[in-house]
């Protein structure tokens, strides 16, 4: 089924009685070609990019809950492509190449929003680290632009600039970046991968990996035994606790990292802002919340929820970068689990287990990765081959020491 | 409409306050809600979506209907629910989302227009043309979304926090949470009892009930007395506890002077952080309503809403009106209603067993079925055995059964279980640790379970804590039994609503199941049920029915959605709690701060530091002027700088020469006492992190420095090792970055300079050569600690002496250097002094370098493990290829700029052909023109090449000559001399 | 959350820095023939339980001592914790 | 005797002094510091005949104090001895340990309150997260106040002693007068 204005209209005239599910409830068949662990967003994108771009059939995605209830369903939207190192900035750029055509290309309004994002700074030397940033940006095509304080002045006129313990000296912009409906996009992949074939099966848990003679065979779950010739993993989040059932440990710590929404308020803030000065970044909704979060609690969590001093620390960076948003009310708190790696990038990668394939340690910033990781991850499962702009998320880059580390943090995961 | 008679107002006062420009009259004691009821207004608000007229639905903070923007100017607070605003006098409000006006508003046009507007239309359409959405569609949407408006000025009030510690919290002053805070005080605990409203007594206040066979509010009054008179109890009022978190830390907000028309420079609200060993929710229960057709006008409200504007504010929206009830609790508010005589019109009561409570028209087996009035009810049709009539009344009382309020029982995640009779969420068996639920909050809906609930929580709670607590002796109360009928919502083909604010109505909840959006969570985020700032308190097992009815599942099967913080909304400024302007974050200030803002330095933030950055002198007018003036006195004669922000530790103890000889990658070991030498540490995945000085002033004393960013991390680090790496070695260590004010003289005449404030202590290259160090006392007897150490490559000196005598240390020796030409030079001129001189510094040592691109990879000794040696060795890490350079313009007037990327000749800008980066860049005095270090590919073979440095970010780029990466003595003699 | 430090009793989490995974205690021989292999599992790899997790606290706002706190990740219950210190000696007590 | 005059930590050249209500906050500009850490094989000494105090306790003897600091360190108050080298002397004192000078490492601030303990207890609640129950004469703790990380020292009822670091004494005062000045606000 088609979706458009029309069809909106036509329904409306009709009482909504033709619409249809947007994907089936099918169970899960003995075995497939591709089994993908994980129906959050990467892992039906990468189902959808299997399917559609890559000619794959018989393609399976099992989810333990229900599509979308990982952190593609509990992130605060922000899509960007305003990366430092040459082993992300590119990958990122395809990504952000993605979302610009995802809503024709899904026919599903995931309403990408292209209002730009601002990272602030405070020092000369912040300054010079986004200039090497934004260049690096301009090598990759995805735009740049660095603003002095009154032209900043000019375009977010509400910020701090006369009463700050870090004054605001000006920013980094990327136009092109903003943000899009977190769910829309899980369900226009669901959706999209739905209706090339693929079968969606939601609760659904993997517990267990059969393996014979260093190859993988298929996958136990809630629902019995499916057999598989290759199994790609993406389930941010929980990736240790799925690889270790494959006997595997990895370079990623899970901690959960909170976000908010305030009440909904008339247009207040243009694009996403960053704070460079404190821990704090913020867009609004179209629905009108503010939403926005800051540093992960810094310690190891599956518990989907997060601590009083992360909330008073993010408040306060916020109060701190604009001050006027003091009267709007908080209206939920939440956490997810997000998979931190010990150098702040992810995976994509095959494993030492012939037909099982990892996607993740996407830290606190997998969202924005979505079509590319998924397409990546297809390109890998499809070809064997990592696709050109994934090369780098190599699992052995840790031992061999090629590690991409935007912050130069360190194997310490809660600093980046 | 006037006041009925009886409530808990005070009517020898009169507050004056408007709505809508329109001026009012309520008393003590009103909300804003109350006191607008009793004037007789019905509708207060539009609906987000469709923009319906709307009035009050509740009592409480569970509005959804009845939001207004508070007061007005920079303090204007939108999204307030006005059943929550206690009535002060002078008070403004004004509606919301509404245009022009709240009577007239031409978004109404939505609700025509709703056939199209259903759930989910939007992710549908606004496809076509790709660049409509941003241009056309998404601000039209934006300018209609939202609800209230943000003044966008700063918050002028101000906020602050604190922390308490306590046996046992108490939340909720309602009669469970009085008799758990009465059992608890009694025995000696420290208890804290907390509730949302400006007075104890919960839903005592609003019922007719009595305690003992006297008013409640006796039994509330000399309970008050008794807390009062108890040193244990802290009551506090206006106080929500929005959270649970982890090991029994609560969160929650005091609303201090928010009843008060100005703060007047008074704290307006305060964030506690709340430590209980124990904790009682006594939250008490919310009514729900029944679903059904038109079910949203103005006057159609909450059973139990209507029942408490009557006996609590004696306000009534309506002369004449009528129940639909599921349950007896509906029949209170008709008997209540009649005693002060307003006119029931009629009780529908679904159950076909129904009995009447009182001298009213009672139709059981009914339901109400549709309604009529634009912008207040009218009329109601009611259906019941097969006949429809209708009913004229201008208030409808729904009951559709309570929902204990079990949300801070979920915070943690634990999912509440369904109690069929009940037909509600009761807390379940995995909450919070040390949380247990009393009163209505835990089922126990009648005023005797609730108060030996409430008693028997604290009762336990203390037991668990080892404290003897006897129950106190309750008062007798009303022990009525509950009993509610299954039904949620009205079959019918029109529009009936399940979540107000949002605009959901069944419709919608049966369209989310036909495109099988079926489980709880597609459900509300494809509807948005639950997600307005009410967060479904009032509808969320409402649409958990209607989706269990079409499922043909249990609505336990059905599930429930997650209970998140807060409970109810909080000011983002009291989160924020305090001081978030200058005093954000705390000032360091170096011990000669004052003495250099008297220079009139300008100063710089460097971390929490303040550092002078330049000491601009008369007639300059460029900050480089003012620079090139400080670099150059410091190359031909001496300059002075505050260089205390350097991290210092001291180490001591038997084995701190091989305690630092595995911190650092060099050989420390081997350090002679009187002498310093400079280290790098690496991280133990082998990347270079920090750098600085390590002297050793006693063979078991080292005193090493830090830089200023890095120095709380490598203070960590150097615990970490001594107590988890290495505990067996005797190493003591604390930090003395505050102790020592300590001032680098630099610059050829420094041993001129220095030689006229020691006391006796020789200088001469050959008795203090460079790198040695002593402790001695300068000035007549001021003891000091003096290093020879150079940043700037020139001879040079570091001398310490105690922080207070900073001030006075810089002071003399710009006196006694006057003739030598002595200079204060900042953190620019430094910067320029070590990029001549090479030094890699922060831009360089960003975590991402290693030792062998900074042209320090000798230093990694070979000969001994240290942290970070096995790891540096790794094949990414030593063969990275990037080396540390000098840049030069090749056209002298060039320019350098840091963040530029490095390219050969002619090759194209792209990450493939990318070659590095220029990590620092400034103007030389010494050299005449720009210069840079940078990283560059094989940098230390390709001296003397040309190279581009592209900076497309600003449409630059520059052509430079790679030289060594020092400017300035290359042989590093000036330091020596 | 809170800490029962062992000498200063329950402790604000917030005290506290978190550094993580409490095998880093035991850094491994740098003179093995397979030191880089182990040096590489010891920084980087991890665990990484959905329970039960040993890990290490710095007292930083506090009394600078290093402890090792076991905590389930699932419900952040704190089951104990001992200083760094006791626990890296008798550590070096077993090998020996 | 050197001719250089000291300033206090807030940059004057007499401490501060001030009022809130019953509340007294002064800048003790003359309290002498340093830390003593016990070395392996050490036996604890008795510096000035003072027994050193355990976790989260302070003692005072005459005219000295020690406070506990950590595992096997101390720090050593003496009043009125700033200008001497304290820690000189209290090196003869403690053989075998390893003693620090830390007297310029920290700004002190007492703190009296002229109405008992309540006052004391309302501003330590709106500054410290302390259970106040466990905080009575003779304890001390380390913590963080306003993202500074400070000691407070429980020398009575109504006397408790702020040390924060003397480079941010200026937010620390900032920090304890705004908390004071609220409470009088009541």
């Amino acid at each position: 089924m088609k979706f458009s204005g029309f069809r909106v209209f036509a329904e409306a005239l009709k009482g909504h009685t033709g619409w249809r599910p947007l994907w089936r409830n099918p169970d899960p068949k003995p075995s497939y070609d591709y089994l993908i662990v994980g129906g959050g967003g990467h892992g039906l994108a990468t189902a959808y990019y299997l399917a559609k771009t890559f000619g794959r059939s018989r393609i399976a995605v099992l989810e333990k809950g229900w599509l979308g209830s990982g952190n593609v369903g509990r992130n605060t939207t922000i899509i960007r492509s305003n990366y430092l190192l040459a082993g992300n900035e590119p990958f990122y750029e395809f990504s952000m190449k993605l979302w610009e055509g995802l809503e024709q290309e899904l026919n599903f309004n995931a309403m990408v929003s292209q209002r730009g994002i601002i990272n602030l700074f405070h020092t000369d030397a912040q300054r010079d680290a986004f200039r090497r940033r934004g260049n690096a940006m301009m090598l990759a095509g995805a735009g740049a632009r660095l603003l002095g304080r009154e032209e900043l002045r000019a375009m977010v006129p509400f910020l701090n600039y006369d009463n700050a313990r870090f004054p605001i000296k000006g920013g980094l912009m990327q136009a092109r970046a903003g943000t899009a409906r977190h769910d829309g996009v899980a369900w226009g992949y669901a959706r999209g991968g739905d209706s090339h074939g693929v079968d969606l099966i939601q609760n659904c848990e993997v517990t267990g990996f059969r393996l014979d003679r260093g190859k993988v065979r298929g996958v136990e779950t809630s629902r019995g035994y499916i057999a598989a010739d290759k199994v790609g993993v993406a389930v941010a989040g929980s990736s240790s606790r799925v690889m270790a059932m494959a006997g595997m440990r990895l370079p990623i710590e899970s901690h959960v990292l909170q976000a908010f929404v305030t009440e909904g308020l008339k247009p207040t803030i243009p694009g996403v802002i960053t704070f460079g000065a404190g821990h704090f970044y913020i867009s609004q909704s179209d629905k009108g919340g503010l939403v926005f979060g800051g540093d992960i609690d810094g310690y190891n969590s599956y518990a989907q929820r997060g601590n009083l001093p992360v909330v008073e620390d993010v408040a306060e960076g916020g109060m701190a970068l604009m001050p006027m948003i003091g009267r709007a009310r908080l209206l939920r708190m939440w956490g997810g689990v997000v998979d931190m790696s010990m150098d702040g990038s992810p995976i994509i990668d095959r494993t030492h287990i012939d037909g099982l394939y990892l996607n993740g340690g996407w830290c606190y910033g997998g969202f924005k990765a979505t079509p590319a990781s998924g397409y990546a991850f297809a390109h890998l499962l499809a070809t064997g081959a990592p696709h050109e702009t994934a090369r780098a998320y190599r699992i052995d880059r840790f031992a061999r020491g090629h590690v991409v580390d935007e912050r130069g943090a360190g194997a310490q995961p809660n600093l980046h | 409409m006037t006041r009925l008679s009886g409530g808990l107002i005070d009517r020898s006062q009169t507050l004056n306050f408007s709505f809508d420009g329109k001026r009012y009259q309520g008393n003590p004691g009103d909300t804003l809600a109350s006191a607008l009821l009793a004037n007789g207004v019905r509708l207060m608000g539009r609906s987000f979506k469709y923009h319906r007229p709307r009035g009050l639905l509740s009592v409480g903070s569970e509005e959804p209907n009845a939001l207004v923007e508070l007061r007005s100017g920079a303090r204007r607070e939108p999204n307030t629910r006005a059943t929550t605003v206690e009535l002060f006098d002078g008070l403004e409000a004004r509606s919301q989302n509404r245009w022009p006006s709240l009577g007239f508003d031409a978004l109404a046009v939505n609700d025509l227009l709703s056939p199209f507007f259903t759930a989910g239309f939007y992710y549908k359409t606004f496809m076509w043309p790709k660049a409509f959405w941003e241009k056309l569609y998404e601000p039209a949407i934006r300018r209609a979304a939202g609800l209230g408006r943000l003044s966008m000025q700063a918050d002028p009030d101000v906020y602050d926090k604190g922390f308490l510690h306590c046996d046992l919290l108490v939340i909720g002053g309602g009669v469970a949470g009085l008799a758990a805070a009465l059992t608890a005080a009694r025995s000696g605990a420290r208890v804290i009892l907390a509730d949302e409203d400006f007075r104890l007594g919960g839903r005592l206040l609003s019922e007719t009930r009595t305690l003992d066979g006297a008013q409640a509010s006796d039994w509330i009054s000399a309970l008050e007395a008794e807390f009062e008179s108890l040193p244990n109890i802290r009551v506090m009022r206006r106080t929500t506890v929005f959270g649970v978190y982890d090991h029994g830390i609560y969160g929650a907000v005091e609303g201090v002077s928010d009843h008060l028309p100005e703060a007047n420079g008074r704290v307006r609200q305060t964030l506690w952080r709340i430590t209980a060993k124990r904790a009682v929710l006594a939250a008490g229960a919310t009514e729900r309503p029944i679903a059904f057709a038109d079910n949203d006008r103005p006057g159609i409200m909450l059973a139990g809403a209507m029942r408490a504007y009557a006996n609590r504010w004696a306000a009534c929206p309506s002369e004449t009106i009528a129940v639909f009830t599921n349950n007896d609790d509906g029949h209170r508010t008709a008997r209540d209603l009649a005693a002060k005589d307003v006119k029931i019109a009629a009780v529908i009561d679904v159950r076909p067993d129904a009995k009447a409570r009182g001298d009213y028209r009672l139709i059981t087996g009914g339901m109400v079925a549709g309604s009529r009035g634009r912008l207040g009810l009218k009329s109601i049709e009611v259906q019941a055995n097969g006949r429809s009539e209708w009913i004229e009344c201008g208030a409808l009382g729904v009951s559709g059964g309570w929902n204990p309020n079990v949300h801070l029982f979920s915070h943690h995640r634990g999912r509440p279980v369904w109690n069929e009779p009940l037909q509600a969420f009761l807390p379940g068996e995995n909450g919070p640790l040390g949380l247990i639920p009393a009163g209505a909050a835990a089922g126990h809906f009648s005023t005797g379970d609730a108060l030996r609930s409430g008693a028997r929580a604290a009762q336990r709670a203390m037991g668990e804590l080892g404290i003897a607590a006897s129950l106190p002796d309750l008062p007798r109360a009303e022990e009525a039994d509950y009993t509610v009928a299954p039904v949620f919502h009205v079959p019918g083909k029109k529009r009936a609503w399940v979540d107000f604010q949002n605009d959901v109505t069944v419709k919608d909840i049966k369209l989310a199941h036909a495109e099988n959006m079926r489980p709880v969570e597609h459900l509300k985020r494809y509807t948005t049920l639950g997600m307005a700032t009410d967060q479904g308190k009032t509808s969320n097992v409402t649409g958990l029915a209607v989706m269990a009815e079409l499922t043909g599942r249990s609505i336990p099967e059905t599930g429930t959605t997650i209970f998140r913080p807060p409970y109810t909304p909080v000011t983002l400024s009291v989160l924020g709690g305090g001081d978030t302007g200058r005093h954000f974050r705390p000032r360091r200030l170096t011990p000669t701060h004052h003495w250099a803002e008297a220079q009139g330095a300008v100063f710089v933030e460097v971390g929490q530091w303040m550092r002078a950055q330049y000491f601009p002198r008369a007639g300059e007018t460029h900050w480089r002027q003012s620079v090139d003036r400080e670099a150059r006195a410091v190359r031909g004669a001496v300059g002075l700088c505050d260089v205390t922000t350097l991290g210092k530790i001291d180490v001591q103890g038997a084995d701190a020469g091989e305690f630092l000889n595995r911190l650092y990658c060099n050989m420390m070991a081997t350090l002679k006492v009187g002498r310093v030498r400079y280290g790098l540490m690496l991280r133990e995945d082998g990347f270079a992190y920090d750098d600085g000085t390590c002297a050793r002033l006693a063979e078991d004393h080292c005193v090493v420095t830090t830089t200023t960013a890095n120095a709380g991390l490598v203070y960590r680090n150097m615990e970490f090792a001594r107590q988890c790496l290495w505990p067996e070695l005797d190493v003591q260590l604390i930090s003395t970055t505050n102790a020592w004010a300590q001032i680098a003289v630099a610059g050829p005449k420094s041993r001129a300079l220095l030689a006229r404030i020691v006391d006796g202590f020789d200088l001469s290259n050959e008795a203090f050569p460079f790198m040695a160090c002593a402790e001695l006392t300068v000035c007549d007897g001021l003891r000091a600690r003096l290093f020879r150490i150079s940043f700037s490559g020139e001879l040079a000196y570091e001398i310490a002496v105690p922080a207070r005598y900073g001030h006075a240390l810089i002071e003399r020796l710009m006196e006694l250097g006057a003739d030598l030409g002595a200079t204060p030079y900042g953190t620019e001129a430094l910067g320029v002094l070590r990029i001549e001189k090479g030094h890699a510094a922060g831009p360089e040592l960003n975590g991402q370098a290693t030792a062998l691109m900074v042209g320090l990879g000798s230093m990694v000794s070979q000969k001994k493990d240290s942290v970070g040696a096995v790891m540096s060795r790794r094949e990414g890490l030593a063969g990275d290829r990037r080396r540390l350079v000098g840049l030069r313009p090749v056209d002298p007037a060039g320019k350098v700029v840091s963040g530029s990327h490095l390219f050969a000749e002619g090759a194209p800008w792209k990450f493939d052909t990318d070659q590095g980066w220029i990590t620092s860049a400034c103007y030389s005095p010494h050299v005449g023109s720009m210069i840079g270090l940078g990283f560059l590919e094989n940098g230390d073979e390709r001296l003397g090449e040309v190279i581009v440095a592209a900076n497309p970010l600003e449409g630059e780029s520059a052509r430079l000559r790679v030289v060594p990466a020092h400017f300035v003595d290359p042989e590093g003699a000036r330091l020596r001399e | 959350m809170l800490i029962p430090h062992p000498l200063l009793g329950l402790r604000d989490a917030q005290e506290f820095t978190y550094l993580g995974d409490a095998r880093l205690i035991d850094r491994p021989d740098p003179s093995a023939p397979d030191a880089e292999a182990a040096f590489c599992d010891y920084v980087f790899l991890r665990d990484n339980p959905a329970g039960v997790h040993r890990e290490f606290w710095f007292h930083e706002q506090g009394d600078r001592s290093w402890l090792v706190v076991t905590r389930d990740t699932v419900t952040h219950e704190v089951l104990g914790a001992e200083l760094a210190r006791d626990a890296a000696l008798s550590r070096t007590r077993c090998s020996k | 005797m050197s001719d250089l005059r000291p300033i206090t930590a807030l940059g004057a050249a007499l401490p501060r002094l001030a009022s809130f209500g019953a509340l007294e906050i002064r800048e003790n500009g003359g309290l002498a510091l340093a830390s003593m850490a016990l070395r392996r094989g050490t036996v604890e000494p008795t510096p000035f005949g003072l027994a050193l105090p355990g976790p989260g306790r302070w003692i005072a003897g005459q005219g000295v104090a020690a406070l506990w600091t950590g595992l096997d360190q101390w720090m050593i108050e003496a009043e009125g001895r700033a200008e001497l080298d304290f820690a000189a002397e209290l090196k003869q004192l403690a053989p075998g340990c390893s003693v620090t000078e830390q007297t310029d490492g920290w700004v002190a601030f007492e703190i009296v309150s002229r109405a008992g303990t309540g006052p004391i207890d309302a501003l330590l609640s709106k500054l410290v997260n302390v259970d106040l129950a466990d905080f009575g004469p003779g304890r001390a703790t380390r913590t963080g106040l306003e993202h500074m990380s400070c000691f407070v020292i429980r020398r009575s009822e109504a006397h408790i002693a702020v040390l924060g670091a003397r480079s941010s004494a200026g937010s620390l005062w900032h920090a304890l007068e705004t908390a004071a000045k609220r409470l009088e606000e009541r």
